[in-house]
């Protein structure tokens, strides 16, 4: 039951990952479906907001699309299809970069090396995401030294530094250990080192649900500033909907496992189709306008 | 810094406490080493009587201090211990208890140490494999690890030394070297290393055979714990190469607390050596504090029991300072 | 391909103690024997008189105070220099040797020396000359506390020389300055073990020529026909009570009829065969070495103890003494019960089973006998002190065929103290005092009459036969295993030269003197 | 406006925790000289960021910290630390706090939970009376029927659910001021409201005094009269809800508004952030 | 609880009937069997009818010997891991509950007992206090025994201990208490032990494997209990016995395969007690089992599609 608003038809945006009826289930006693038949796509450069309460399966949804599923989660159906730059079509000796790729069926060496590169994500606790046990230098590296293999040191340690310049961490800090840092730091350097292989999509799960708003905002605007510039899609997952609403493009919203709704951010906070959404928007009583659903007292219901 | 200080602080006390441990036990129990001294060379000389000279010699080495208080003796105790005298030995009199220790020891900390690092390193590289391919047959080695940890170490070793060295010829039965080849005792030769090495390889195998279990139980269920982290996860969409995301990511973090128990552990270890010691008539502490505890020699019970102490607490600050440069927290978290 | 290397377990632990003074209850095994020697060799086995070690010939006068000896010309130490009458002069006036009897130890000329005594020493002639060492003087005199010497550097008379030394194992080689010349066995080396099985595994894998240890199935190790064994029993093992009130022992056992009941009770058939393999002999209330002794024994009915149990006879005893049993199947005197306990020292394993089966019995019988066993040190110094109520225990035959050491050593009121000290000589443990006994003692110490003896030893006999502060239970085993392929000469039933246990002071020196390797 | 027949106040409440590490220990000042006063019937809501002091201030009003100097006040009167004084005064100030499933204990019945304080402090009940009492408080936390969810243990609730029954449990002993800190920031959005609008309710009717501390602006608006604002341990701005939300003052009231999100700025930040990159070119790099 | 009670899985299975089977043998069978110090039988006989398990040297029935010795194994470990698990709940939950000085002072006791190794203390302890006067025949009671294994073993489950009380300590439903007006004892018995109790089963668990351990390798150096059976004492007899040297493995091999399949069958009941206490150890080797079995189906469906 999806209700997909047909925006107007921009020609000139062009998909850069097509998600076609995903369904993933945690194998389970009983099986849980967490996601059921999703799909949806996102243009190049796009923010595509991904909201729904809690476990409606927006990680899973996320875990699904970059192929990180672990068990006891199964991937049941679906395609996943992350286009070329050109929308061509994979031919062998076409770079990576370029190909459109069936994501699904990548296995093995293939999907190590289309992860990061091609995708990347950030996922909910950034708390949780670096080595507590290597420095960020060792983090950041890693990813140059297995996805290019070919890098010079000097070179590789100029472009690490380049990257926390990038989203404002001081490059000194390449030599501390993630404990060292505070929580925005942390989300920073995870940022740095989604943007590192220049993916085409990055996911965020809930980057900033843990930090404090000021810092969050300015990590948002981080994210947005460095969008602009290079070009990146994001799929930004969160249940806090003014946000998304605020910042992205389009937003889908989840429940239990299904889109029930995808329109722009416009459609969405405007003129919201699903009741469901409607629901989920009056849960947030408004900070400069009314009360939205905030009831106070029985006598301003009486009232009202 | 301040984790180094105040693990140095922690092992000044745990020292101080069983310096004066050792001290006290035997002088809240009356025991008379100098008595037992006594009586033994009575027998010896078949009943006849002891000249008054030879008695007040033996008291005056083996006898309590007559007229000083408590303290003034745990004062002069702890004057003999900085001077490295740990006293005379009453069952194998006169020899100085740091002369029996000091030929020992050597036996035992290698004995120990091969075995130890041995099985801490069988058992991390397996845990972690275990662990790695959780939810595969592999499982299954688990709850097998339990028996080989509940077998009593010096029945294991009997059994063994009973098929593989006796029956089968394999191994030489006792001894930490090959005594007729070398009856004039260790010496620096190539041969002696080979055969002191043929010497421990049973017992060893018999400790590592019992202690392997448990790094490897403890080193699994890190690792399944390690894996779910998301540090972990994130190291994969990364992308890594599955060989580093185990050993950098899952396993190095895995086998932290396993290395922050391997200190402890020792002293498991230590007394699993202890009996397999008295197996294989093996010349180490083990040996010695067994005689000691057997023979009522309260100086070589003490002074084996404190060489034992400090070595494994010297052990664990060695891995205390090891720690703090393999987890980056603690340097900064007491 | 051993090249004739003799291995020997001695019954030692690791390590060994650098330690070759005669004097130290610590010493190794070799020190005794093979290095040092005594007079004249003593051997338990026979009534022979002693052989000629260092000594030639002695002579002790009527009334006993004066022993002459001659000792053997152009004797040497291992070190070379020469042992004359002087050394052994010196030997008998050094440190434990000089008893508070002696009155002088000369040396008239280069190999007669001359002890004299101010009382009768007819009894202690096999300790003065079989039991006492002989030291060099050039070395000796220069040390004057004995007790804590560890004399690394032994320089002896005996058939052998230290050679090398460690924790593990020594050897001693063959001394080319020894008086019969170099013994055929030119290197024997002494090995440590911690455990029997070890001693066992390793006369099987014949990596071990000699051993004195107790195997429970000889057969395992001699079925191959290589490994000898021997068993002279002559150590009788005893329950030894705490027998005198009077000297503060406390408990049942100070009653003689608690004693006696359970002397009758034990079923010593069923302790010889399964606490001790069924190896050795039958005990005798008069505490003699039969039937090396045989013209000693006084009352035929005092020359084995009852083999099998008599429990009613055991319960009449009790029950003429006052005992009635109580509701618990216990005997009881005025509202105290029959119960006691016996001590053994942990590992000895043979012991151990013993007290097992004595507490069995005697509880079949109605008497509660406590087995437990204790650390060696828990044991010797309690028995010293009297501080126990009963404990299996070893007595020690006399070197020569005649009981009195073992009379005066264990029964006579001279070797035993109040509970609490340890006897100051003697080892009168059983703390038994008894002024007939005494005096038959000491009229025996003062004749070489043999009828006047005979009439002593039996008043004896029949006082500790009666009063059992030893019960006896039987003479204990001492096995051998030697390895009769490699080196050939050893003691047998045939011709018991000396007891072959490798352990024994002086019969080893004795032996070793005698073994042959075989050539191949 | 409800008459005012009872005051908790804070008075120049201070805090410093010890952070000790090895020999030294570094101080924290956590709430820095802080005092306000929640009357019966009326709510105070307290925002701020993350580590400004806000549930070191909880902490303290429900005793379950000691402040470094200043007091608390009930009806004017100096709380107690000890004894039936202490008793007393839990009775009647109680809190709810921020994690409904860390705050239950698994192992304890919906029913112990609520019924334990009602016990504590109201000992002279029978256990008919009890049982009453808790049906009572379950009914009006609208967990009912409740029979069915007495017997329930915490996981067989959902989190609303059951920071209801930590809200029937403060309510327990008869409570006349709740703290509640950030109880709804650990729920989902679509029930948040849902125990808000109780909480709310249950204000009315039972004449509370309310202390409501979250970092969330807009339900700090809508729920509270007065509205505290804190920064670094420090109130830096107060005053009725409306006024301080829609006309911050302090800088940081000004920031924190800010950063809120408000849905009714669509857009405005990525045009924003279109508009600033656009005439300074690509070479810019991005400071935060 | 039904998250605090282990799941049933062949682990948990096999471990509670080797337990369980070991138990009953230890009680049920001294009862039928003739007495194990009687020694009315012929020694050294193999395993056959009448003496299914042969008999010692002795003559003594091994069968009788070894469960009345498994039973005397038992209350050992029992109570000596009783005595450690007092202990370690002493020390580690009042140190993790309390905190601060109290727990400084006493973390400081449970390391310094940490780092010390066991044996050895065990063996100064044992060695003084069986030769202390005045203990008469408790001096080597298997009481005493367990007492001075349980007074030596417990730090490690009080480090676990005290860190689950801590963790459990600023758990909001503790502090929730609090403010309901409960006190600490209360707190502490009501709130925080039973959340506990899956890790003081695991702790009392290996305290009685090491117990047993501990009192066979006592016995094995010849410091274990004299007047009671256990079956390290019966190891103790076979060994000094020359039970390997005769041959006679019915008198040796049976103590010690009880002991590790009593040690293995407690360990596996551990593992299954270790899963609730971190479900991650057994959710995750699962959570594969299931993925695999269910992408197999998939791809079947898919194939025959
Ligand atoms: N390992 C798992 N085993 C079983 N069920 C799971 C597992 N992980 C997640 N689920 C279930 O899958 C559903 C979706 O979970 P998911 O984590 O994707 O939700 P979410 O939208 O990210 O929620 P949140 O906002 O809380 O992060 C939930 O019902 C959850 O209970
Ligand atoms: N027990 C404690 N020991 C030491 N420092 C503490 C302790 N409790 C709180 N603090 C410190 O006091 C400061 C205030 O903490 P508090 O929990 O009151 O903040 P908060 O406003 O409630 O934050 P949040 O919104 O994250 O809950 C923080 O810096 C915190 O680290
Ligand atoms: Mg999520
Ligand atoms: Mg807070
Ligand atoms: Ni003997």
């Amino acid at each position: 039951m999806i209700v997909e608003r047909a925006a107007e038809p921009d020609l000139t945006v062009q998909p850069v990952l097509t998600v076609e009826d995903v369904s993933i289930r945690y194998e389970v006693d009983p099986p849980v479906d967490a996601v059921r038949g999703v799909s949806f796509t996102l243009h190049r450069g796009e923010i595509l907001g991904l909201a729904g309460e809690s476990g409606c399966g927006k990680t899973t949804l996320a875990y699904g699309i970059t192929r990180l599923l672990k068990p006891p989660a199964v991937m049941t159906g679906g395609r996943v299809v992350l286009h070329g730059r050109a929308g061509r079509d994979a031919g062998g000796d076409q770079d990576d970069d370029e190909a459109t790729t069936d994501v699904v069926a990548l296995t093995g060496e293939e999907l190590r090396r289309f992860r990061w590169d091609r995708v990347s994500i950030v996922f909910q606790g950034s708390m949780n995401s670096l080595n507590p046990v290597m420095t960020v230098r060792d983090q950041l590296h890693d990813v140059f030294t297995t996805h290019r293999p070919g890098m010079r040191r000097r070179v590789r340690e100029q472009r690490c530094r380049e990257l926390l310049e990038l989203v404002g961490v001081d490059p000194a800090r390449l030599a501390s250990f993630p404990h060292q840092l505070s929580g925005g730091m942390r989300q920073r350097v995870m940022i740095a080192m989604a943007l590192a292989l220049d993916p085409q999509v990055m996911v965020m799960d809930e980057p900033t649900t843990a930090l404090d708003v000021v810092v969050q905002r300015s990590i948002i605007r981080e994210i947005m500033v460095l969008r602009e510039r290079l070009g990146f899609a994001v799929i930004f997952i969160t249940h806090d909907l003014p946000l998304l609403i605020e910042i992205s493009d389009r937003i889908a919203v989840m429940r239990d496992g299904e889109v029930v709704e995808l329109g722009t951010a416009e459609q969405i906070y405007r003129a919201p189709q699903a009741d469901y959404t409607k629901q989920l928007l009056a849960s947030f009583p408004s900070l400069s306008g009314t009360r939205g659903g905030f009831v106070r007292g029985r006598e301003e219901v009486l009232g009202a | 810094m301040a984790f180094y200080l105040r693990r140095t602080a922690f092992y000044a006390v745990t020292v101080w406490a069983a310096v004066s441990l050792n001290f006290l036990l035997p002088r809240l129990l009356p025991g008379d080493p100098a008595a037992i001294m006594i009586g033994k060379l009575r027998r010896a000389s078949g009943g006849r009587p002891l000249s008054p000279e030879v008695i007040a010699s033996i008291n005056a080495v083996l006898g309590p201090p007559k007229g000083t208080s408590l303290w003034e003796q745990y004062l002069i105790y702890w004057g003999r211990l900085l001077h490295g005298d740990l006293g005379i030995s009453s069952t194998r009199y006169p020899a100085r208890v740091v002369d029996l220790i000091a030929a020992a020891l050597p036996w035992t900390v290698v004995l120990v140490g091969t075995a130890t690092v041995l099985s801490f390193v069988l058992g991390i590289v397996a845990g972690a494999w275990v662990g790695w391919r959780r939810g595969t047959w592999l499982d299954h080695l688990v709850p097998v690890t339990t028996v080989l940890q509940s077998i009593p170490y010096f029945w294991l070793a009997l059994v063994l030394v009973a098929v593989l060295a006796v029956q089968l010829g394999m191994f030489p039965i006792v001894g930490g070297y090959d005594v007729f080849d070398f009856p004039a005792g260790p010496e620096a030769s190539w041969a002696f290393l080979v055969s002191a090495f043929t010497h421990a390889i049973l017992p060893a195998v018999t400790i590592v055979i019992s202690s392997v279990g448990g790094w490897l139980l403890g080193m699994r269920n890190m690792m399944v714990a390690t894996m779910s982290e998301d540090y972990v996860v994130t190291a994969q969409a990364k992308g890594l190469r599955p060989s580093r995301v185990r050993s950098r990511y899952a396993a190095r973090n895995a086998a932290i607390p396993s290395l922050a128990g391997f200190g402890i552990a020792l002293g498991f270890v230590v007394a699993g050596s202890i009996v397999t010691e008295q197996v294989f008539s093996y010349p180490g502490v083990g040996r010695l504090m067994i005689q000691a505890v057997s023979g009522l020699d309260y100086s070589l019970m003490q002074g084996v029991f404190l060489v034992i102490t400090l070595t494994v607490l010297a052990a664990n600050f060695v891995m205390d300072l090891l720690y703090g440069l393999i987890d980056p927290r603690v340097r900064t978290h007491a | 391909d051993r090249s004739g290397v003799l291995r020997v377990w001695a019954g030692e632990s690791t390590p060994f103690n650098d330690n070759f003074n005669p004097f130290s209850p610590d010493a190794v095994f070799a020190t005794f024997g093979a290095i040092y020697e005594p007079l004249f060799f003593y051997n338990q086995l026979s009534s022979d008189p002693p052989t000629g070690m260092i000594g030639q010939s002695f002579e002790i006068n009527g009334d006993g105070t004066v022993i002459t000896v001659k000792i053997k010309p152009d004797l040497q130490w291992s070190d070379g220099q020469p042992l004359t009458a002087d050394d052994v002069a010196f030997t008998f006036g050094y440190g434990p040797n000089k008893s508070p009897q002696m009155v002088s130890a000369t040396a008239p000329d280069a190999t007669t020396v001359v002890l004299t005594y101010n009382a009768p020493q007819f009894t202690a002639e096999s300790l003065i000359l079989g039991s006492t060492t002989i030291i060099p003087k050039h070395v000796w005199s220069s040390i004057t506390d004995y007790a804590s010497q560890t004399n690394e550097k032994p320089v002896g008379s005996g058939p052998y020389v230290l050679d090398s030394f460690s924790d593990a194992a020594y050897t001693i080689k063959a001394n080319p300055k020894f008086r019969d010349g170099e013994p055929a066995v030119k290197e024997v080396q002494y090995l440590a073990l911690d455990a029997n099985q070890s001693g066992q595994d390793l006369l099987t894998t014949d990596k071990l020529d000699w051993s004195g240890q107790f195997i429970a199935n000889p057969d395992s190790v001699t079925a191959g026909g290589r490994i000898g064994t021997a068993n002279f029993q002559q150590d009788p093992t005893v329950i030894m009570a705490c027998s005198n009130a009077d000297l503060g022992c406390k408990g049942p056992q100070t009653d003689p009829a608690v004693r006696q009941a359970i002397n009758l009770l034990l079923d010593r058939d069923e302790i010889a065969k399964k606490a001790f393999a069924g190896l050795t002999a039958k005990g005798n209330p008069a505490f003699l070495l039969l039937p090396r002794d045989q013209q000693w024994l006084a009352d035929p009915a005092t020359g084995e103890s009852p083999q099998s149990p008599n429990i009613a006879a055991a319960q009449k005893v009790l029950e003429d003494a006052g005992y009635a049993k109580g509701s618990d199947g216990i005997y009881a005197k005025d509202g105290v019960p029959l119960d006691m306990t016996i001590v053994s020292p942990d590992g000895w394993t043979d012991y151990n089973d013993a007290d097992k089966l004595i507490s069995e019995q005697a509880a079949a019988a109605g008497i509660r006998i406590e087995a437990r066993t204790v650390s060696d040190a828990e044991y010797y110094t309690p028995a010293s002190t009297g501080d126990y109520q009963l404990m299996l225990w070893g007595l020690t035959q006399s070197l020569v065929a005649d009981p009195y050491s073992n009379y005066h050593e264990y029964f006579a009121s001279s070797g035993t103290a109040e509970v609490g000290t340890a006897p100051p000589s003697g080892q009168n443990f059983a703390r038994y005092s008894n002024p007939e006994v005494d005096a038959a003692v000491t009229a025996a110490a003062a004749t070489q009459d043999v009828a006047a003896k005979q009439a002593a030893y039996a008043t004896v006999q029949q006082h500790i036969a009666a009063d059992l502060p030893y019960i006896p239970v039987v003479v204990n085993a001492s096995q051998a295993f030697f390895d009769t392929k490699d080196f050939t000469g050893w003691p047998s039933v045939e011709d018991p030269y000396a007891d072959p246990l490798p352990y024994l002071s002086t019969a080893s020196g004795v032996v070793l003197a005698h073994l042959k390797p075989v050539q191949k | 406006m409800t008459p005012v027949d009872g005051v908790l106040s804070a008075s120049h409440l201070v805090k410093t925790f010890r952070l000790r590490s090895g020999l030294r220990s570094t101080p924290v000042h956590a709430v820095k000289n802080v005092s306000f006063e929640v009357v019966r019937g009326r709510t105070v809501a307290l925002v701020g960021e993350s580590g400004s002091g806000k549930s070191t201030i909880a902490r303290i009003l429900a005793k379950l910290e000691t402040p470094t100097s200043g007091q608390v006040l009930l009806d004017g009167v100096p709380t107690p630390t000890r004894g039936r004084a202490l008793a007393e005064y839990r009775r009647r100030v109680q809190m709810v706090f921020q994690d409904p499933f860390a705050s239950l204990n698994p192992f304890h019945s919906v029913a112990h939970h609520v019924e334990r304080p009602v016990r504590i402090h109201h000992p002279e009940l029978t256990s008919a009376q009890v049982a009453a009492r808790v049906r009572d408080l379950l009914d009006r936390v609208q967990l009912s029927p409740a029979d069915r969810f007495a017997s329930r243990r915490p996981h067989e609730l959902s989190g609303g659910q059951r920071q209801r029954v930590a809200i029937a449990r403060a309510l327990a002993p008869g409570a006349q001021y709740v703290v509640a800190d950030e109880p709804v920031s650990m729920l989902d959005v679509s029930i948040r409201l849902g125990v808000l609008n109780l909480l709310a309710d249950l204000q009315r009717e039972q004449h509370l005094g309310v202390l409501y501390i979250t970092h969330d602006l807009a339900t700090a608006r809508h729920f509270s009269d007065e509205l505290l604002v804190m920064y670094r341990g420090d109130v830096v701005e107060r005053g009725p809800a409306d006024d301080v939300i829609l006309r911050p003052q302090h800088p940081y009231t000004q920031a924190l508004r800010e950063a809120a999100a408000d849905p009714e700025r669509l857009g405005a930040l990525r045009d924003e952030v279109r508009r600033s990159l656009r005439p300074l070119g690509q070479e810019r790099s991005a400071s935060a | 609880m039904r998250e605090l009670m282990p799941r049933w899985d062949g682990k948990l299975a096999i471990g509670v009937a080797t337990v369980a089977l070991i138990t009953v043998f230890a009680l049920v069978v001294p009862l039928l069997a003739q007495d194990p110090r009687s020694s009315a039988n012929p020694a050294l006989l193999p395993p056959g009818p009448g003496h299914w398990l042969g008999t010692t040297k002795l003559g003594n029935d091994v069968l009788a010997q070894l469960a009345v010795g498994t039973r005397g194994s038992l209350f050992v470990g029992v109570l000596g891991g009783l005595v450690s698990l007092v202990l370690a709940l002493f020390f580690g939950i009042l140190a993790g509950y309390i905190g601060g000085v109290v727990d400084e002072v006493l973390m400081l006791l449970t390391n310094i007992n940490l780092v010390i190794p066991g044996l050895p203390l065990v063996m100064v302890i044992a060695a003084y206090v069986q030769n202390a006067p005045g203990l008469g025949s408790l001096a080597r009671s298997s009481l005493m025994v367990a007492l001075v294994l349980g007074v030596t073993g417990w730090a490690g489950s009080a480090v676990v201990l005290r860190a689950q009380a801590r963790s459990l300590r600023t758990r909001e439903y503790v502090a929730a208490a609090r403010v309901a007006g409960e006190g600490t004892l209360r707190i502490i018995c009501v709130e925080i032990l039973p959340n506990l109790v899956p890790l003081i089963a695991a702790q009392l668990i290996y305290g009685v494997i090491f117990t047993v351990l501990g009192e066979a390798g006592l016995s094995y150096l010849g410091l274990g209990p004299t007047g009671s059976i256990t079956l390290g004492t019966m190891l103790n007899d076979a060994q000094t016995g020359q039970a390997v040297g005769t041959g006679a493995w019915w008198w040796f091999v049976p103590p010690g395969t009880i002991i590790a399949a009593l040690g293995a069958g407690l360990s596996l009941v551990n593992f299954a007690l270790d899963e609730v206490v971190d479900p991650r150890l057994r959710q995750a080797p699962q959570a594969v089992r299931r993925q695999r079995r269910s992408r197999a189906a998939i791809t079947r469906e898919e194939a025959s599609a």
